[in-house]
């Protein structure tokens, strides 16, 4: 199972800030993980916004970039400073 | 040092702590940012401010860094709400100590830049009209491209 | 607010009461100048601060004045020591208020430049080998004309 | 009788920081009370310095500047800042 985090207003349209989630076979990366969540979650594109970063274990990444059953992944709208 | 907070703190009492850990500067600049009363969406109840740790600590911690890097300071201090705040609370705080005054300004100001424009935060003002996240503005990437612009 | 004191003060009561003036600021920037413990002259054992009133005030005002006319600040303050004092004393406090950041530094960063190059101040150190006037540093100079080329 | 005042180190080279003084007849400007004063304390020139300003009751003036016998005079060296 992998941890999920929607940061932001993601938290908001995904109704949940964070949840554990089995990742499907062949969902490898997080392009694949993006669009596979997105349209599994009929959220209409919000989860593959380029503005939208993920993090995979505290670590911001460049992308596409591999994932694992074991990940931790935050989904992190534009930061808008405090 | 840095340290997010989910509770209101004073200002003054943190000046005066910091303070103490600078003795024998110069110079001391202080930095106080208020939960402001009007937002884009009109008059604010609440701020909520969400950091994701331990994102958000480290890259403050970073930006101390480098402006320790950039800047002879004897002393930094950074203190950031998270979680619901009312208007008029002190939202931050950041202080710095220097044997010069210019030291001591120009990092609270590059400090400050980072805080507000680049720290790892969501915030969404809760008004009449209900609740709203609030992206960056402009003017706030402007001020932080100040410092990439002027070198070290 | 421009006050002349001939005697200790402490910065984070002078930010307290500032607070409370400046009710309703975004932003709120303090600067605390502490006497330095070695001059040009070896350590100093006592810094002495001579003004002329009112000339001094005067100039002090007309600085708080400029600043308010440059920048939208909802309150200012100046404290500033005079006659002897020790290393480590608070010698000036400088605090700035406005809705954003950027004016309320720039201001506390003007007055800092006024005060350190063109009041009207007289200073002595007393270090072992006597009591030493000091004329004014090139680099308080070069600071000020900062503002000059600025524009407005 | 006017009242002078010495500030910083002229109050040291004074040996005092401010005095009552008649001014002689003839001494009728700022130009004429510095050579005069410097010559009759043999001060070496110390008061003609150019960078040494003078404040007639409470104002800096542009000199030379007329005086009279009732002014407050101040002979100011560099201002030295907080």
């Amino acid at each position: 199972m992998a941890t999920l985090f929607y940061l932001g207003r993601l938290m908001d349209a995904l109704g949940t800030g964070t949840e554990t989630l089995a990742i499907p076979p062949g969902v490898n990366d997080t392009a694949a993980l993006r669009t596979w969540l997105d349209a599994e979650r009929q959220l209409g594109g919000i989860l593959t916004e380029p503005t939208v970063r993920l993090a995979i274990n505290d670590v911001i990444v460049s992308e596409p970039c591999a994932i694992s059953d074991t990940d931790e992944i935050a989904f992190l709208p534009p930061v808008g400073g405090g | 040092m840095v340290s997010l907070l989910d509770h209101a703190f004073d200002a003054t009492d943190a000046l005066r702590a910091f303070e103490k850990r600078a003795a024998g500067a110069g110079a001391i600049v202080s930095f106080t940012g208020l939960v402001r009363d009007t937002g884009k969406f009109g008059e604010v109840m609440t701020l909520h401010l969400q950091a994701y740790s331990p994102l958000t600590e480290r890259g403050i911690a970073a930006a101390v860094a480098e402006a320790e890097a950039r800047w002879p300071l004897t002393a930094t201090s950074v203190i950031h709400r998270i979680g619901d705040m009312a208007p008029a609370e002190p939202i931050v705080f950041v202080a710095t100590a220097s044997a010069h005054r210019r030291a001591a300004f120009e990092a609270a100001d590059f400090l400050m830049d980072y805080l507000k424009t680049e720290a790892v935060f969501w915030k969404k003002e809760t008004t009449a009209s209900g609740d709203h996240w609030i992206e960056p503005r402009n003017e706030d990437y402007s001020d932080r491209d100040r410092w990439s612009k002027t070198g070290s």
